[in-house]
């Protein structure tokens, strides 16, 4: 093997051709997506889109991109598809032994933490997602965090990433957090306005993205439990 | 009124003055802007007694949809029409040209051009330019010796064809064509495969979208169907935007009072043109 | 303090083909309080009695969770037992992480089997001094199984290990063909009957020292909370117990008891949770 | 996280189970087998390789096609690959990609359905399970920057319900009613998709007849490709059938103007 590296680029053994090209190696792939999460009083509202495409084409139409963790606690995760399932699957693993450890679910604080201390550790050679991670506290109050890909952590009442966080979370910031408007009285987030929002973004975000279309599924999650729903975006 | 600074006339053909510069930069770590691609899917066949061109509407920068409705199939002549995909600007500016070009021609030759004429100006002007000129186009139109198709390469090949397609989207394009396409067909089902072609590129290749654009050419008719199909709709929103009226922050206020001081009528004398320079 | 002479290690044969210290380690389970685990076409209960090793301690937790299909109920030495849930935990949840899936019980059942024997054929190793029930639901319907420090393990429709269990078990025989057939609620209370013939007499069961569980399908392990087993319990009141107390039998005697606590501070003892009379 | 480190492949394995690796000494149950033996080649480069795979479901099963050319670069070196493989009786799997990876990973499958078959307790690997755990195994190799430069597509019954599903040599997976790789991905999915989306309960032949329709358009427009290529099938009535090599028609004429 040491023979065989040493020769390359100057002379080639003697059973290589020039046929045989040499290939670069990425571990990482772009395969889009979008993630909302909004927190209200009571409950907290997250969504993302169905699309899982790569470069310009399109792996399949409806590839669900939240996962439930717990009955309180929803990950959503856009960015490198190959990352997000073994983050998520070791994720569920790590819930699972806390679970028999600790004789209880994982609370979504603890969730949360875990969560950044695992993409920390691949600080090196990170995991390529953007996750959001929504869900209810202790207390039953909708809360929000937001990831990036090494594992910094915050805690908000409403957040976009993925492929069109850029265009969803101005109008977020607008729309949710009352910035950069005057004489408005902040109202409690309802369910139905943080549905309504969701809905409206995407669209507008659909319309813009490349890598974001087909369909969002929503899930909002209340002390009574996940409720599941989705809507269709187009398809172009 | 001009100087010899800011000439009137440019002269002809590219300027090339900033190159050395913009490569200078470039190698610094500057990053230089990016054109708008159009990231497309065109397509033609030619059918029993003419020609029909398609394309989607999409025009993309990056991951970013720039154009929601551009129009790609362009007009060259009467009787012949181009298909553009690769920079927006390349296309469109390479399709103009030609275009008065060939009207020229036209003008000078009293005869309907010839879709081959139209082929040898846009690839001696391509390869001019080294493919820098970043132009994939198709071509198509019906002339004396009937319906001609040609694909013409950013470098300046070309090649002639019954049926081709182009762009990002041009595999799915062409598998729909190499899965249905027949010699002699009726216009209707030469629309309805170019149609179908655009759709796979539309709803396959993610820098293909919108709508389908159709051009019919026949001998002496053309028809410019834009939009032959409106492939996706968009949302409607299911809460209202509108902002009171206040919304808007007024960091800060002045009033300048206008002060009339005087009124004065003056009646305007028609003036003759300045020729003198 | 030896028995026989052939009992010194676990790798030790007597002339008879015994190995001792794996029969010593089998009547470890026996000092547990006593656990039934039974089943029909679509479920598995598990029951135990649970038991407090002093006045002021908690009841000694007898049922432990392994993967949401399965769980297990021991007897004897539950620090033992919970390294084999751990493993059997780690198990399934290598499984899981690999194959996306649940492991299938019989599988979990030979490999903790093959870690068992390890211990029987070692001289630097000694059995495990616990005896497992285990149930489980997989595509093949729900399963019960018991374990014993021997290795062996067997695949049963019905099974009670533990203090007095034979009661429990005889219980069983005369009512096996009625488990099968019959619904969830009355399985439950079949068990907890079953469980009621092992208690001497002056004791009953209560919702502080029973514990149940349920796997099955579209059931995940469940343990039951006090307000549940309240409901079975007083279901099962009015009926008769089968026979009182029976006589001892052969292989419930009296295990070896630990030496009468003399004055002075006492070494730690091992939580072998101490017959109840 | 004694999970993560399982598959370490850089280690020996060991000629049976916890016995001695190749050069080592022999260790107790329990005992660390690692041995790291320091730098080595990692595969940069897929050598012969295989073109598309192309799968689609129907209303009672799956169906894989993937043609039987080995490209050694732009030469068509090997012209009878098979690369769809019957894995048991509910699972069919076809591989593009590297040819040599899929032998591998094709002989490592395959001892783990006869290790199953051993233990003869009525279970049977499943779809799911083997394309999560074809998934694990991908993503392993894409972290140590040692690919397995594959595209497998996998397709099965898991009692009732249909199983479509792809790995990359990433450890990208997804599963959906129509998978293509490699070409195929850009010219077969338009058409497998239309097709699917007009018929979703498509017969088992009108299947067959799409498949060929697809091969047929890959011939045409993919270099690398072959005329001639396998279909596994799989059914609920009739099991698993891997036909072939079947031959394809093709006409040259608008070529020729």
């Amino acid at each position: 093997m040491a023979l065989l590296s040493e020769n390359s680029g100057r002379s080639l053994p003697d059973y290589e051709t020039q046929a045989a090209k040499m290939k670069s190696f990425s571990p990482y792939a772009d395969n889009g997506g979008s993630v909302i999460a909004l927190a209200g009083d009571d409950f907290c509202v997250i969504a993302a889109d169905t699309r899982l495409s790569t470069g310009f084409s399109i792996y399949t139409r409806e590839q669900q991109k939240l996962f439930p963790l717990s009955s309180k606690t929803i990950l959503g995760c856009s960015g490198c598809w190959c990352d997000t399932l073994t983050l998520t699957r070791l994720l569920t693993a790590r819930m699972q032994m806390y679970e028999h450890e600790h004789q209880k679910e994982m609370p979504t604080l603890a969730v949360a933490q875990m969560l950044s201390t695992m993409l920390y550790y691949k600080r090196f050679f990170p995991y390529y997602v953007s996750n959001i991670l929504g869900g209810l506290d202790e207390d039953g109050k909708g809360c929000v965090y937001s990831y990036d890909p090494i594992g910094h952590c915050e805690v908000t009442k409403y957040r976009a990433g993925g492929s069109a966080g850029a265009l969803l979370q101005p109008l977020l910031d607008n729309q949710i957090g009352y910035k950069n408007q005057e004489g408005v009285e902040p109202v409690a987030l309802t369910q139905e306005k943080a549905v309504a929002i969701i809905k409206d973004v995407f669209t507008s975000a659909a319309e813009r993205d490349i890598y974001t279309g087909d369909s969002i599924n929503i899930k909002i999650i209340t002390k009574d439990g996940v409720q599941d729903s989705t809507f269709e975006l187009r398809k172009d | 009124m001009s100087s010899v600074l800011v000439p009137e006339i440019p002269a002809p053909g590219f300027s090339f003055d900033l190159c050395q510069r913009n490569n200078f930069l470039v190698k610094k770590g500057f990053q230089a802007p990016k054109a708008v691609k159009t990231g497309t899917t065109i397509a033609g066949v030619v059918y029993k007694d003419g020609v029909v061109l398609g394309g989607d509407t999409r025009s993309t920068e990056n991951t970013i949809v720039a154009d929601k409705n551009c129009s790609k199939i362009h007009y060259l002549t009467e009787n012949i029409y181009c298909c553009g995909a690769g920079t927006a600007a390349d296309t469109e500016m390479t399709t103009q040209m030609i275009s008065s070009q060939l009207e020229l021609h036209r003008l000078n030759t009293n005869r309907i051009v010839p879709v081959c004429t139209a082929n040898a100006m846009i690839k001696q002007l391509l390869f001019r330019y080294q493919g820098n000129i970043g132009a994939a186009l198709i071509l198509g139109g019906v002339d004396l010796d009937g319906p001609h198709l040609y694909c013409i390469y950013p470098h300046g090949s070309s090649d002639r064809h019954l049926y081709t397609s182009m762009g990002t989207g041009s595999l799915a394009a062409m598998a729909v064509f190499e899965s249905r396409w027949k010699p002699d067909m009726t216009e209707q089902e030469a629309k309805e495969l170019v149609a179908d072609a655009i759709r796979a590129g539309v709803f396959n290749d993610l820098a293909s979208g919108s709508n389908v654009d159709l051009c019919v050419i026949r001998k002496g008719s053309v028809d410019y169907l834009r939009p032959y199909d409106v492939a996706n709709v968009k949302g409607q929103r299911n809460i209202s935007y509108r902002y009171k009226r206040g919304t808007t922050a007024v960091l800060n206020k002045m009033v300048h009072p206008i002060i009339i001081e005087g009124e004065t009528v003056r009646r305007l004398e028609t003036e003759p043109m300045d020729t003198s320079s | 303090m030896f028995r026989n002479q052939y009992d010194s290690d676990v790798t030790v044969w007597s002339p008879q083909g015994r190995l001792h210290q794996v029969e010593y380690a089998m009547e470890a389970v026996k000092l547990g309080s006593a656990t039934v685990g039974l089943k029909n076409k679509t479920h598995a209960v598990l029951i135990a009695l649970k038991r407090a090793s002093s006045e002021l301690s908690a009841h000694q937790k007898k049922i432990f969770p392994i993967d949401k299909h399965m769980g297990i109920s021991i007897s004897g030495l539950t620090a033992d037992a919970r390294m084999l849930s751990r493993y059997m935990r780690t198990e399934c949840l290598n499984y899981k992480y690999s194959h996306d899936d649940l492991l299938p019980v019989s599988r979990l059942l030979a490999s903790l089997g093959n870690k068992l024997q390890t211990c029987t054929q070692r001289y630097d190793r000694r059995p495990y001094g616990v005896g497992l029930l285990i149930a489980g639901y997989d595509d093949q319907g729900p399963h019960i199984y018991q374990t014993c420090p021997s290795s062996n393990y067997f695949d049963c429709k019905a099974m009670a290990i533990g203090a007095r269990s034979q009661s429990a078990r005889t219980y069983l025989e005369k009512h096996l063909n009625d488990l099968l057939t019959c619904n969830l609620d009355e399985l439950i209370k079949h068990g907890l009957r079953a469980l009621r013939d092992t208690l001497p007499n002056e004791v009953d069961l209560s919702v502080k020292n029973v514990s149940i569980a349920v796997v099955g399908k579209g059931t995940n392990f469940k343990i039951f909370d006090e307000d549940a087993i309240s409901v079975y319990l007083s279901q099962i009141e009015d009926d008769k117990r089968s026979k009182l107390a029976e006589p001892d039998v052969e292989q419930d005697s009296k295990p070896p008891q630990p030496p009468p606590s003399d004055e002075g501070p006492q070494e730690p003892q091992v939580t072998v949770a101490m017959d109840t009379d | 996280m004694a999970l993560l480190n399982k598959a370490d492949w850089h280690t020996p394995a060991p000629f049976w189970q916890n016995g001695p690796a190749p050069g080592a000494f022999y260790h107790f149950p329990g005992g660390s087998t690692h041995v790291d033996t320091g730098g080595f080649q990692r595969s940069q480069a897929p050598i012969t390789t295989g073109t598309s795979v192309v799968g689609i479901q129907f209303k009672d099963g799956v169906l894989i096609a993937a043609d039987i050319l080995g490209s050694y670069g732009s030469l068509a070196r090997f012209r009878n690959l098979e690369r769809v493989m019957k894995v048991n009786d509910n699972i069919i799997l076809g591989a593009g990609g590297d040819y040599a990876d899929y032998q591998c990973l094709k002989s490592n499958i395959e001892r783990k359905i006869l290790e199953e078959e051993c233990l003869d307790d009525g279970l049977s690997l499943k779809p799911k399970a083997l394309h999560c755990w074809l998934t694990r195994v991908m993503y392993n190799r894409r972290s140590h920057f040692d690919p397995f430069w594959n595209n497998f597509i996998i397709g099965g019954l898991e009692g009732d319900k249909v199983f479509l599903g792809t790995v990359d040599k990433l450890g990208t997976a997804y599963s959906d009613p129509v998978i293509a790789t490699g070409y195929g991905a850009y010219m077969a999915t338009p058409i497998l998709r239309k097709a699917y989306e007009e018929n979703k309960d498509m017969t088992k032949d009108q299947a067959i007849e799409l498949l060929y329709k697809v091969m047929q358009v890959l011939f045409y427009r993919d270099a690398r490709s072959f005329p001639k290529y396998q279909l596994g099938i799989i059914t609920r009535e009739g099991g698993v059938e891997i036909q072939g090599p079947l031959t394809l028609d093709s006409y040259w004429g608008p070529a020729i103007i």
